[in-house]
């Protein structure tokens, strides 16, 4: 109920008395579900609205469209297996892991073919990475189009993977001196590919087989994919088949027709692999609006740079004019999200909230304008500016543009 | 007034294979020697590689054998990828469109096909043969492959005599209008200016906030269904 | 196939030729599962076998029992929630968490009442931490009795949190100067109580309401539950609905009859709450033997303390006789695991593998013989000793105890 | 050679009341006073704290008002617990053992019930009252709470006379025999010994391993479902 500015309302507490101090509810009575009756675990059944979601719209199929991670009920660092967004171009390939292969070719010394127990007999590391697509917030460029945390920015998720350094294979199989790129290869009907110079597989590419202390889930390259940390997610390709190593790129169809930026002057960049600093506040959003009125809250966001570590995340809750620094709280890893808030007492007032993200490498996240300014509205990809959400007095949350 | 996060957690470089020969428990029985390789995986055969090499360069490595024309090509497009992509590459519905957009690149609505915007040829043949048809992947090949991939190209007015024929040797001279357009990512440079020292903090904007869109007012948000498409 | 000692076997190639190279199987050729079908993800059905299970025989029904993490089919140092062991005293109570309210009252100057969205208004932190049952490994104080890693030591997860420091509540409602103990009380239908003492209160317990990003699961408390870090995972209340502040310990059931470790003499220790420095070998285990016969491989397993961080894990092939310093990969936290690899060669002899955890404070994991010279076999609890898995020239791993 | 863990991550103690007043943003609009109380939440009722308040401590704390007598308590134990702990406390099945095991602790078999383990009797009545009988808990009250939990101490010969009235002005008077042989946790004396500076790195122990025992010959690791069990 709309209560006019500076008025918001408290709402009324939730819930149903019977269950509500003094009364003692029915689960604190009688006995619930045993253990190992859910021998595999899912989320309350009061949390079925935290789902990836699709936006029907975007593609002409499913088997070639994104899902998006609902940013806006997470927390933390962390995204949950069953929530990291997806990207198909021909559908979940459902590998039998007795049935997976690694082949590894081109110019080396000997080629080689591993199975997935030879991987992991490999020595083996552990890393939290951000994977986003390139053409997260793409929907964005000429203006506040999509009403919802989860679809400006859902295309990132955040995991721990296991893997074996790429380097590792490489030097199994020993490099020719001319080696320069690499082919990488899904098994999917897609035969997804991207060509990686070699110089980022030597230095920090792993090949995953674990998200999150178990095996790679289906819809994430089950049993093996490759982590090419800080760079677009479309070049860690899922169900990795094959790596082919070259001297020069391949230019195929996701490294031309895709995954370049044109520019307003009909150029286009290519191998724009760097996903630049980055943020966004996933509470409140227009998802999540503010539910209990005035007094003390909590605004929380995450915040990512594929240059490095984020050292710093600044918010506005006036549309930019004033900025306060954020506490960055959890774990901050070179490449990973960091989880920002920023605690303040809300009056009730209009708000404009933004948040902007620096890096270890004095890298600032600009403005939508500036970017515009320097791409023009017609690149797609690589979108990272600073994302406004309107505030109402009643508490609501939108996706806004201002001046 | 820069933030202090509560804990910088250095990843050091995943292990190489140095890694495991200074650190890793050697057998107590007996110390394990420096090892240059570790033994793991075993020669892919040439037969092997041969079944799934199945990627094409610009410079023409990579093509398979077989040769085919615009004119043959064009049933075989018909039948197998017409249903989506229209007759003549215009798209059916929302699937993507194959050809035109010419000149439109630098224009409020970029179109980009394979004429207007691809910078390779080769790209073509490389992705109909391992992605095309969409369910029906790596089901094409030799004569059909190139007499489709000819009509394709034909379609974007790349080759203008249907009766033209493109084989494994002649392939790697089709060359794309708009290859010279595409540059190496340049964003240290052209966009230095994203590395400020000290970011504004206080009065960075003069006056209230104006709002100037909403997406309510676009209103594309699922679950309306409707909507401008992205890539 | 046996085929004596030195001699371990290679393992033929698994897979079916028509899905290997040079052949192309299915799943490079037709569409697989598009987006978001698959809204809340789950694992791959040939991962069927990794799920929590319980030992049909400990307990008299499922309500009151536990089902094991297999860590033995998990790396790094995050624990999917799906997987997480469960302890219930009367199953699964589902909250509805319209219905949540936490009462806080006692020895405060204003009792005060919680919902859940009052809680995510107040500063919020994120924390990594194992809550380790004080059972687990129980049933190996007479001898090795279960054949199997994950029900020797499957009690066990680890977790990143997100919650409000506990502390942050009790301020709130301010303590009477009196105040020293709190009871913890759960909304199940056991009423889970347990007394904790206020300054660890005050340090670094966590009312919790998500774990690795999204809500807590209804097994592991949704939607709150309280974090004490490193001390015993029975006074880690969930669905916690009540804290009373007191002058003195309640001495309720599962500190009297329940987490008291019996001593040779008949005495009994009480409010033994830290969980000391232990680690196991995952991988190979009884689970997870080698299969891949003579050469290089990977050594792996998990070191926690629950006085600070792993400082050290040491692995040894011949049953204690020598040691190496394993490879600690991954991030060290307080109070959470850390995942260590030690890789060797092995030449197909058997073997007795063991490893030792060391704690920032000096602590070093005992042998099970020195914990039973101190505290005999009837303890129940606290049993960190040292696991010694002897694998066999076939590859075949068991729990074994030896001299 | 002590191992260097690949990142060390200190965990900074979770924010506590003073964090966001130093590091929050303030509204820019005006800055927020340094607050003592967030005002979040909301006091709780008198009426709402009793109903949910039903802990009862050693000294008497707690105890709802009620009587009863053993002898009133047998039938009750007997329709609503016995089914499951057994008419005399000893347990039907693998359900848990209520009484005996007198003088069993420093066995090698030791029994841990009510009356050979239990430090105190105040223990019995929460317990009884927050979550017995199972499934059907919070259901006992008053007169009849007191009569089956004076039954079962009678079972465990803590009361002798089945007459004997407990009730909540006579129940802390009530001892258990096994109070005085329960001591706080010792293990950073007790077991200092654990905490070594060097532990041995070689040839710590002579001879070849020699197993001891062997899980796979008491073969009790499921799918078996045969065992011993485990409190
Ligand atoms: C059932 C629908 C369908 C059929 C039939 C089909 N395609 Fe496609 N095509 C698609 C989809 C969907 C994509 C985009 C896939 C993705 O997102 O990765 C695509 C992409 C392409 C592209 C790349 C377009 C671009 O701009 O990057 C080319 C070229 C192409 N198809 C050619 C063909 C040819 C040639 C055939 C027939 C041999 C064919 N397609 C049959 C659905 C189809
Ligand atoms: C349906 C079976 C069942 C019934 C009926 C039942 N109990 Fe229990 N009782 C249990 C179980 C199971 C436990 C252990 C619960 C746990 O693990 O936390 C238990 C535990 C106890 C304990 C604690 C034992 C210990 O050593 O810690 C007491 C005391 C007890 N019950 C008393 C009673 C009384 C009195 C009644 C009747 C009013 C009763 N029980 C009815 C199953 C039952
Ligand atoms: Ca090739
Ligand atoms: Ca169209
Ligand atoms: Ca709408
Ligand atoms: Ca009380
Ligand atoms: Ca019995
Ligand atoms: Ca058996
Ligand atoms: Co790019
Ligand atoms: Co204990």
């Amino acid at each position: 109920a709309a209560l006019g500015p500076g008025t918001a309302a408290v709402a009324a507490e939730p819930g149903n008395p019977a269950n509500l101090p003094p009364n003692v509810p029915e689960w604190s009575k009688t006995l619930g579900d045993g253990v190992a009756v859910r021998a595999y675990g899912k989320p309350s059944k009061h949390e079925a609205h935290v789902i990836r979601r699709d936006v029907e719209w975007l593609t002409a199929s499913r088997e070639s469209s994104v899902s998006f991670t609902p940013l806006h009920e997470l927390d933390g660092i962390i995204t949950p297996n069953g929530l990291c967004f997806e990207r198909h171009h021909s559908g979940i390939a459902e590998l039998d892991p007795n049935d997976y292969r690694l082949m590894i070719h081109g110019l080396v010394d000997k080629p080689l073919m591993f199975t997935l127990q030879d991987l992991e007999r490999l020595p083996r590391t552990n890393r939290v990475y951000f994977a986003e697509c390139a053409a997260n917030s793409g929907m964005e460029w000429r203006g506040a189009q999509m009403n919802a945390c989860q679809f400006t920015h859902g295309m990132i998720h955040n995991v721990m993977y296991t893997g074996v350094p790429l380097r590792v294979l490489l030097e199994e199989a020993g490099l020719k001196t001319n080696a320069k790129w690499l082919l990488l290869e899904g098994a999917d009907s897609a035969a997804m590919t991207r060509s990686l110079p070699l110089q980022k597989a030597l230095d920090d590419c792993l090949i995953a087989f674990r998200m999150n202390g178990e095996r790679l889930r289906p819809e994430n390259g089950y049993p093996v994919r490759i982590c090419v940390p800080g760079w677009e997610a479309n070049m860690w390709v899922k169900w990795l088949r094959r790596i082919e190593v070259g001297d020069q790129p391949w230019h195929h169809r996701e490294e031309t027709s895709k995954y370049t930026d044109l520019l307003e002057n009909g150029k286009a960049r290519r191998f724009t692999y760097v996903m630049d600093a980055k943020s966004v506040i996933t509470s409140p959003s227009p998802q999540t609006p503010f539910r209990h009125g005035r007094g003390f809250t909590v605004v929380s966001g995450i915040a990512w740079s594929g240059r490095g570590k984020v050292a710093r995340v600044d918010v506005t809750l006036d549309g930019g004019r004033n900025w306060r620094t954020a506490r960055i709280d959890g774990p901050v890893f070179d490449k990973s999200m960091v989880r920002f808030y920023a605690e303040f007492d809300w009056d009730g007032r209009e708000l404009f909230l933004q948040s902007r993200a620096m890096d270890e490498t004095g890298y600032v996240q600009p403005t939508k304008d500036e970017l515009r300014k320097v791409r023009g509205v017609n690149s797609v990809y690589h979108n990272n500016g600073i994302q406004t959400w309107r505030v109402s007095p009643e508490g609501e949350v939108e996706n806004v543009e201002i001046a | 007034q820069s933030a202090k996060p509560a804990g910088k957690e250095p990843q050091a470089k995943p292990a190489g294979k140095e890694t495991p020969a200074k650190t890793a428990a050697a057998p107590a029985v007996a110390a394990a020697p420096a090892k240059v390789h570790y033994g793991i995986g075993r020669e892919a055969k040439p037969e092997e590689i041969a079944g799934w090499d199945i990627d094409v360069r610009p410079d023409g490595q990579g093509l398979p054998p077989g040769k085919g024309t615009a004119r043959k090509g064009e049933e075989l497009f018909v039948t197998q990828c017409a249903a989506c992509h229209g007759e003549f590459g215009e798209s059916a519905g929302r699937w993507p469109v194959l050809a035109g957009g010419a000149g439109s690149l630098a224009s409020h609505d970029p179109v980009k096909t394979i004429g207007s915007y691809w910078p390779y040829a080769s790209t073509v043949i490389d992705y109909v043969r391992r992605a095309m048809p969409f369910g029906n992947a790596q089901s094409l090949e030799g004569d059909d492959l190139y007499s489709i991939v000819a009509y394709v190209l034909y379609l974007n007015d790349v080759i203008t005599d249907q009766d033209q024929e493109l084989s494994d040797k002649s392939f790697p001279t089709v060359k794309l209008a708009n290859e010279a357009n595409f540059f190496d990512d340049d964003r240290e440079v052209s966009e230095k200016a994203f590395w400020k020292k000290d970011p504004c903090m206080t009065n960075c904007v003069a006056g209230a906030p104006k709002i100037l869109g909403r997406a309510r007012a676009i209103d594309v948000t699922p679950e309306d269904g409707k909507g401008p498409r992205v890539e």
